[in-house]
């Protein structure tokens, strides 16, 4: 709450208190949604000045138990207690008060506000949001080494900057207390790494950081101490030092964890797809994508590596049209530059969108009417531009049964759907229309890892069967397992051609920040 | 089991309760500001019933609703696909105008009357087509919003009907009357009233058989074809439509396109079966047609309640009048209808999306596995 | 000149008192508004003095179909309302003989009906009063160019309509008639376009007058219905003089604007809707066109204020030449 | 409204400052002069001495007053989030509120009157939008809608019944004190000489600055003030903040609905103050039918002004500025307009060509030319064109200058409080 900086008498109070109370305690947290129990009876204790990480996997209930620690949600039984004192926050506002900042799992930032603008929000009292914020900035940005001007406008900002800013407004609240939602999935290895020694020197200031993440390794290079969740409970709490990466993995799933295997390959010598000379211009008419080139035969995948924000979306989105580009695209023999996105997936192209909601389904439509999106011009949709809604009905109903979507019926709107589920229908869709192309974006991006296995045995079977396959992801264990080839991309330009046999995340994380820049 | 997945009953029930429940409340107020000013609302009521159940009113109301009815329709097509057609008014002035001052031109008087209708219907709805579709360009190639572009084009029309709707241009003036209008239609083109209800001379406008037609193949083109598709795809998300393959812009134009044609039959019913020439007397069929739009969902049945509903309270309260009642207390009674309508279905889409993921989530814990995001 | 109440004749001076239910159709506005349908609500008011009158006033709204106007004029007659007046020429119609009035007529064919400023209806039970509002406007045409200075006078029009360009008309030819070399500046603040707004906006009536006043008109006459008082207080500010319409608008404006106002162009609608159901109740209903001109004295100048005293002779004088046919006044202006 | 994505560029080195930022207040004054000096060009050329007039001035601000309202209006909804078409209902509440207020209480009664009249309105569409979650322009619509009806049937209530007044109409109320700069009036002779720029000049200044109302004052003084307020001050920041990602202000402790709220009513209430004006200082009655669509115009003020109040000052002055010219003389100072517009479209056309952005620099030039041929072939224009001529105005510059407008991201989104 004070103005003046923490002074090292403080400091010292901090270090002394590490015996004290736990920084935080959850005691049997349970938390209801409709239809799901998120958490049940979780109990959790961090102690001051350490990182304390939280893991299990996708909908296991960690973003939930995290919100409900920061204000955002109201628990439905159990309690909080904060420095030893039990708390009941109706807000975010009362959880910095108390000294708590969280960062999200998703950025929360405006993008068209300056960074100055997104760290003093809700701040205000603090500093103002003048000139006086802005030093203030500057000062906690170089003591804990966060490089960030805060007059710069955030829409002009990379990934790594961007969370840099979310932890500096977490900072700038004066929180003692830092929750990190899976903070690292969209940084390299090597953002990561530069991450973690701030972390660091955070604790070290006598900060407490909660670190989620279901990235074991990580987990075990930067946590002092693991709780594992699962299906919404806690299962137990272990040092790194005490288990190893399968041992936690195990006790995330509750089963052994399954990796994508490479497998024996299939690809054969006849092209699918061609592009060459691809450039994507952005709005400012600088190429965003740079004269792209690469061949995709019958039974590869081509794995796209990158960090976020390199290229990969315009060059997924030119693929299918959705983006003007210049240069050349052959699926099959036949030349597609400048058609339609209609055209292109008529003729062949099947697309798992990175966003499902913004391009995947329609949320508000029930699910029959999804399975015909995309595909709304072909058998059993529709025929001579009429809709067949009671063949896609009967279709929707096979796809629902092979590819495990778990739903009431078919009239259900999709929103209504889990994530997983969700992915699962619009997996099943594309595959359904046999492409000779899919351009899979993170296909299976939030989906919890046994629709994770499935989905990539489906694809590994789609190419089997003469598919090939554009794959952009930023898990890079996927990219390795599934991938034939994996070109990385840097700042819109293919920089490397890798083979995935022979190929680490390291050296892979290398690649992406154009450290190994090469002529490809 | 099948049944019940194909229906949606509870969220059919909801959708069906939602706009009696407005209605309910809206005569609430209307009760409530009669009750203020110290009459009956009971009393007001019954009248207007007895009056609009004379055989006269059951005429007009059928024609009013109308070309409501088509001007709901021209604003839903937009709707349905998230464009707010807004210049229906004008779209449709300056198409009955133009049909209007051609129907009566000298140099087409030989030819048929039947033909000529239909050659009138043709420019209403080309010109209507055409006026929209300034908008939907502007939209598509300079992203100029067209909530802004088709109020602006309204006043354009509006001024482009009173400059060619003078006895310098295409309007005459009868002897001795002040009233500026086309010239008269011959009579081989007035369309013959429907003699549908017993009782009174009036009848019912015969171009309300085109409204049916166009309901009918408003429903037909969004539900059954490949571009109602790609239309109602556009109006839930335009960036999942873009990715289905719909080209978003050519869908913007299109729309806009039809909208207008459609706002260009508005004018039509009364120029064939009431005056028989464009006069400009009557305007705001367009705010109404949104009303409207709004009160049925952008669904063609939805709609024509809703302009029957409209159309009874638009000759219901000429009656109110007479029993020196201030007759503004039904618009305040059609704002607050079309205000709790919209906000009931809100509230109803909420409630079903909130129990459709009930059941979702209580099938997934019913499951062996909890089924995670 | 004015116009009192006239003497009902004679003869039937001694059952003065008989019933008589007369049926009101007004413009939108209705009664209350404070330009025409308040003129001739005036003249009802009138006859409710001096006859037993069962009143029943209905009003028409804005968009409102042709039909509605039908409708109204039937409900009166179905109520019993006899005569029926129809306020303006919206009940004709464009299609005189299918309109609003014709139909009603028809309907009702023992009622009588009247229509003010309209002839074009014809039929035996229905009434055309019409006015010669270019003969009045003609001499307060001449009024102004008598009482202008810079040999610029000024008009503002509430909408581009015939009715209204035919007050334009007759005002430009009376200052014409005064000073050939006059110059005329003439505005109109709306058309149709925009439902003729111009008739209910103070703002724009007193912005348009400003610019009249800039460019050299030291008087101006409106026909601007509701936007009146902003071509007053206009005037007013720049310390011009004005002309007011319809009735006389010198008593009927708020004082401090009296001042400004040296006279009126008078279209009495109150005299006709007076006359006519006096008329009726005497009855001596009689069908077809009776227009309201100077000889009539249906149209006039006001003298209120005592502005227009010293040129009342020459006024009188134009005034007689009109009556005579000596002077013809043109009905619509000169260029388009 | 459009949406389109903004890809997260790759990390770019900082750039010094923000472009734009800077220099903007120059090339802004340098485009005003260079205006002027074409206006005053024109004027000497066409002899329409009109255009840069005192009268006209005065008139142009005069009518610019309740759009620019009316658009700051809309620019406190839509910064919040919300699109607030029913404006132009909010308007209308505004005046009837105002000139009932005035005629019982006084003027500046009815001005209290009118912000809370237009705030009420402003009240019910946050109510429908935000705690219900209706769309916005279907909110907007049904207010508007209902604002029309309820002032009706009030005046029948009301006004109908008082001396002076009507069912359309209140009685006159009395009038704001109107201020001027002293000395100004020195100024007078200058003016009528009609020399090329000095008179323009001082045409100008005595119409700004000379019998101005109190509320006209109040009313410019508001714009730099919602500039002061939304881009200086912790509560514009978070204002803004859910207009442009509610989900983050909601993380941060905004209270999201709070302050969408507090954005629509003070946009009601802005609007309401715009009607005010019009039913107490630009006449000092109330008469139905009165705010004749401007509220839509004010909207369009806003975004022409790319939601930016200076830039929505410019563009209801705009307004203002063609619909006074057209209500004074307007055939003849619309038509002296049209060479102004060609002159300025060509140099639009000639930017645009440079930048070598052909088609905008065609439509440019093809319009410029039309608009010459129509001033060279007419010598007056026509009523009804004169008065679409603002509405024309504002299609034209949209179309042109659109694609670089900024709508606050999630503008008429409607938002949920913990997502879904
Ligand atoms: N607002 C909500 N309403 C309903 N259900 C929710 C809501 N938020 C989360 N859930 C459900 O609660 C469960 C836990 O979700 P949560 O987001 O906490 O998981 P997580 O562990 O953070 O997963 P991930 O690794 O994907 O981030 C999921 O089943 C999810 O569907
Ligand atoms: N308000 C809500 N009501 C009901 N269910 C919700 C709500 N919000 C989220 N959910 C459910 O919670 C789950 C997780 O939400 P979330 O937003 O994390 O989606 P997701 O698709 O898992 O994305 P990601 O994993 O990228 O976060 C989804 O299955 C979604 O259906
Ligand atoms: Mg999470
Ligand atoms: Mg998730």
């Amino acid at each position: 709450m004070s103005k003046s900086k923490p002074t090292d008498s403080s400091r010292d109070e901090d270090r002394a208190a590490e015996h004290g109370p736990p920084a935080v305690e959850l005691r049997g947290i349970t938390k209801r949604f409709p239809g799901v129990v998120a958490n049940r009876d979780v109990s959790l204790a961090v102690r001051r000045g350490t990182i304390h990480a939280v893991v299990g996997e996708n909908g296991a209930g960690k973003s939930t138990l995290m919100k409900i620690l920061y204000g955002m949600q109201r628990p439905d039984g159990g309690s909080v207690l904060v420095d030893g004192t039990p708390v009941a926050f109706g807000s975010p506002q009362q959880a910095i008060a108390a000294g708590i900042g969280m960062v999200h799992q998703h950025f929360m930032l405006a993008d068209n506000f300056t960074v100055g603008e997104n760290i003093t929000l809700g701040a205000e009292r603090r500093h103002g949001i003048g000139a006086r914020a802005a030093t203030r900035i500057r000062e906690l940005a170089a003591r804990y080494g966060l490089d960030i001007e805060p007059d710069e406008l955030t829409e002009n900002l990379g990934v790594g900057d961007r969370q840099r800013v979310e932890i500096l407004k977490v900072l700038y609240r004066g929180a003692r207390i830092l929750i990190l939602d899976e903070p690292t999935t969209v940084l390299v290895p090597q953002e990561v790494d530069e991450l973690f020694g701030n972390l660091r020197e955070l604790t070290g200031e006598g900060l407490t950081i909660i670190f989620i993440s279901h990235k074991l390794d990580e987990v075990l290079a930067v946590a002092d101490e693991i709780t594992v969740i699962r299906q919404g409970t806690t299962i137990t709490t272990v040092t790194p030092a005490a288990v190893t990466a399968r041992q936690l993995a195990t006790l995330m799933v509750g089963s052994e964890l399954p990796s994508p295997a490479a497998p024996e390959s299939l690809v054969t010598d006849e092209p699918v797809l061609a592009v060459a000379g691809l450039t994507v211009r952005g709005p400012a008419g600088r190429p965003v994508v740079a004269d792209v080139g690469f061949t995709i035969h019958r039974g590869e995948v081509l794995g796209i590596a990158g960090v976020e924000g390199n290229g990969q979306a315009e060059l997924v989105e030119a693929i299918l049209g959705l983006h003007p580009a210049e240069g050349t695209l052959t699926l099959a023999g036949r030349s597609l530059a400048g058609q339609s996105t209609r055209a292109r997936r008529e003729a062949g192209m099947g697309y798992i969108p990175a966003d499902r909601h913004r391009h995947g389904l329609l949320l508000d439509a029930p699910l029959w009417e999804n399975r015909m999106l995309g595909h709304q011009t072909e058998r059993p949709n529709a025929a001579r531009g009429l809709l067949l809604p009671g063949a896609a009905r009967t279709d929707t109903q096979r796809i629902l049964a092979a590819y495990d979507v778990r739903t009431p019926g078919i009239e259900v709107a999709a929103g209504a759907l889990s994530g997983g589920n969700q992915q699962k229908l619009i997996v099943g869709r594309e595959l359904s229309s046999a492409p000779k192309l899919l351009v899979a974006a993170h296909p299976t991006r939030g989906v919890d890892v046994g629709a994770q296995a499935a989905i990539w045995g489906q694809i590994r079977q789609a190419r089997g069967n003469g598919m090939g396959v554009l794959l952009v992801s930023a898990d890079l264990d996927e990219l390795i397992g599934l991938s034939d080839t994996i070109k990385v991309i840097h700042r819109g330009r293919l920089v490397a051609t890798t083979d995935p046999a022979s190929t680490t995340p390291e050296h892979l994380g290398l690649a992406m920040t154009g450290a190994l820049e090469e002529p490809s | 089991m099948r049944l019940a997945g194909r229906i949606d009953l509870v969220g059919a029930g909801t959708r069906l309760l939602a706009p009696v429940v407005a209605l309910l409340f809206a005569f609430g107020i209307f009760a409530a500001v009669l009750g203020v000013e110290g009459t009956n609302a009971t009393d007001a009521f019954s009248q207007m019933f007895e009056y609009a159940a004379l055989p006269d009113s059951q005429v007009d109301i059928l024609n009013r609703a109308t070309f409501y009815y088509l001007a709901a329709v021209a604003v839903a097509f937009g709707f349905r696909m998230g464009l707010f057609n807004i210049g229906v008014d004008g779209q449709y002035r300056l198409a009955t105008l133009m049909a209007a001052a051609l129907g009566s031109a000298s140099f087409i008087g030989w030819l048929p009357g039947v033909l000529r209708i239909i050659l009138m219907v043709i420019v209403a709805m080309v010109v209507g087509a055409a006026w929209a579709a300034i908008a939907g360009l502007l939209r598509a190639t300079r992203g100029v919003s067209e909530v802004i572009s088709t109020i602006m084009l309204n006043a354009v029309a509006g001024g482009l009907v009173a400059f060619l709707n003078t006895t310098d241009h295409w309007g005459t003036r009868p002897e001795g009357s002040n009233a500026v209008s086309t010239p008269l239609l011959p009579k081989d083109s007035w369309l013959p009233n429907l003699p549908l209800i017993g009782g009174t001379e009036a009848g019912v406008f015969a171009f309300s058989v085109v409204a049916v037609i166009v309901g009918v193949g408003y429903w037909f083109l969004l539900e059954r074809t490949r571009f109602g598709f790609d239309l109602r795809a556009t109006g839930y998300s335009p960036t999942v439509a873009a990715a289905s393959g719909v080209d978003a812009k050519r869908m913007v134009v299109w729309t806009m396109v039809i909208s207008g044609a459609i706002a260009g039959l508005v004018g039509l019913p009364q120029l064939f079966g009431e005056s028989h020439a464009f006069t400009d007397s009557v305007g705001g069929i367009g705010f109404t047609g949104i009303a409207i739009a709004l009160l049925g969902r952008s669904r063609p049945v939805g709609m024509a309640l809703g302009a029957l509903l409209w159309a009874f309270l638009d000759r219901s309260s000429l009656i109110l009048d007479l029993a020196d009642i201030p007759r503004e207390i039904v618009v305040i009674m059609q704002g607050s209808t079309v205000l709790a309508v919209v906000v009931a279905y809100e509230l109803a889409k909420r409630l079903s999306r909130r129990m459709q993921r009930r059941r979702v989530g209580g099938l997934v814990e019913t499951s062996q596995k909890e089924q995670p995001a | 000149g004015g116009n009192d109440d006239k003497e009902p004749s004679s003869g039937d001076s001694t059952s003065a008192k008989r019933t008589i239910k007369v049926g009101l159709a007004y413009d939108i506005g209705g009664r209350g508004d404070k330009s025409f349908n308040d003129a001739a609500a005036a003249g009802l008011d009138k006859v409710a003095k001096d006859l037993d009158v069962d009143k029943k006033e209905l009003e028409a709204a804005p968009n409102e179909t042709e039909n509605d106007k039908y409708t109204r004029l039937k409900l009166l007659c179905q109520g019993g309302y006899n005569p029926i007046i129809a306020v303006g020429f919206a009940y004709a119609g464009n299609d005189p003989a299918n309109g609003p009035l014709a139909k009603a007529a028809k309907d009702c064919p023992n009622s009588h009906f009247a229509i003010i400023d309209d002839s074009s209806v014809t039929a035996d039970n229905v009434a055309s009063l019409v006015f010669a509002e270019e003969q009045g406007s003609f001499l307060v045409g001449a009024a102004a160019a008598l009482k202008s200075k810079t040999a610029t006078v000024g008009f503002i029009g509430g909408c581009e309509v015939p009715l209204i360009k035919k007050f334009e008309a007759g005002y430009v030819a009376g200052a014409k008639a005064v000073n050939p070399d006059i110059t005329v500046l003439v505005n109109y603040l709306s058309t149709p376009a925009d439902k003729c707004s111009g008739f209910n906006d103070a703002a724009k009536g007193e912005t348009s007058t400003g610019g009249l006043i800039d460019a050299g008109a030291d008087v101006v006459y409106q026909a601007a219905g509701g936007s009146g008082t902003g071509v007053f207080k206009a005037v007013k500010a720049k310390g011009k003089l004005a002309i007011g319409v319809d009735s006389d608008q010198y008593n009927t404006v708020s004082d401090d604007l009296k001042e400004v106002i040296i006279t009126s162009m008078l279209k009495r609608v109150d005299v006709a809707v007076y006359d006519f159901v006096t008329d009726e109740a005497n009855g001596t209903f009689t069908n077809g066109v009776t227009t309201f001109d100077l000889k009539a004295e249906g149209v006039g100048y006001s003298t209120s204020g005592g502005k227009v005293d010293d040129i009342k002779s020459k006024l009188d004088e134009y005034q007689q030449k009109i009556i005579d046919g000596e002077i013809t006044v043109p009905t619509e202006p000169a260029t388009s | 409204m459009s949406t389109e994505t903004a890809p997260v560029p790759a990390r770019t080195p900082a750039a010094p400052g923000r472009p734009g930022r800077v220099g903007r207040l120059p090339r802004v004054l340098l485009a005003i002069a260079g205006g002027l000096v074409v206006l005053a060009a024109v004027r000497a050329v066409t002899g329409a001495d009109d255009l840069t007039s005192n009268g006209a001035v005065r008139a142009a601000i005069q009518a610019a007053v309740p759009i620019g309202l009316a658009g700051l209006g809309g620019l406190f909804a839509e910064r919040a989030g919300v699109v607030n078409i029913g404006l132009e209902g909010q308007l209308i509440l505004g005046t009837w509120f105002g000139a009932f207020a005035s005629v019982h209480w006084g003027p500046w009664a009815g001005v209290v009157a009118a912000i809370v009249g237009g705030g009420l309105g402003g009240l019910l569409h946050a109510l429908a939008t935000v705690t219900f979650g209706v769309d916005h322009i279907v909110s907007g619509v049904a207010i508007t809608i209902l604002a029309g009806g309820a002032t009706r049937y009030l005046s029948s209530l009301t006004f109908a019944e008082m001396d002076g007044g009507g069912v359309n109409q209140s009685p006159p109320g009395d009038e704001l004190p109107r201020l001027s700069v002293p000395g100004l009036s020195a100024l007078d002779g200058l003016e009528d000489r009609h020399w090329f720029l000095v008179s323009d000049l001082t045409g100008i200044l005595r119409g700004a600055l000379t019998e101005v109302s109190a509320l006209t004052v109040i009313a410019v003084a508001i714009v730099p003030l919602a500039f002061w307020l939304l881009w200086r001050t912790g509560f514009g920041l978070r204002l803004r903040s859910v207009g442009e990602n509610p989900r983050a202000a909601e993380s941060l402790g905004v209270a999201v609905y709070r302050f969408k709220y507090y954005g629509v009513v003070i946009s009601g209430a802005l609007a309401g103050l715009g009607g005010g004006f019009l039913s107490i200082v630009a006449s000092n009655i109330y008469r139905e039918g009165q705010t004749n669509g401007r509220g839509f115009i004010g909207l369009a003020a806003m975004i022409f002004g790319n939601w930016r109040p200076g830039g929505l000052a410019g563009g209801a002055l705009l307004f203002g500025y063609t619909d006074a010219l057209q209500l004074r003389r307007g055939s003849e100072s619309v038509h002296a307009l049209l060479l102004v517009v060609a002159v300025l479209l060509l140099a639009v056309a000639l930017w645009q060509a440079t930048r070598r952005r052909y088609r905008p620099a065609g439509l440019g030039l093809a319009l410029a030319v039309l608009s010459l041929v129509w001033f060279f072939a007419t010598t007056t224009v026509p009523v009804p064109f004169v008065q679409f001529a603002p509405h024309l105005t504002t299609l034209v510059v949209l179309a042109l200058a659109a694609q670089r407008l900024r709508p606050p991201a999630a503008d008429g989104v409607p938002y949920q409080r913990g997502g879904g």
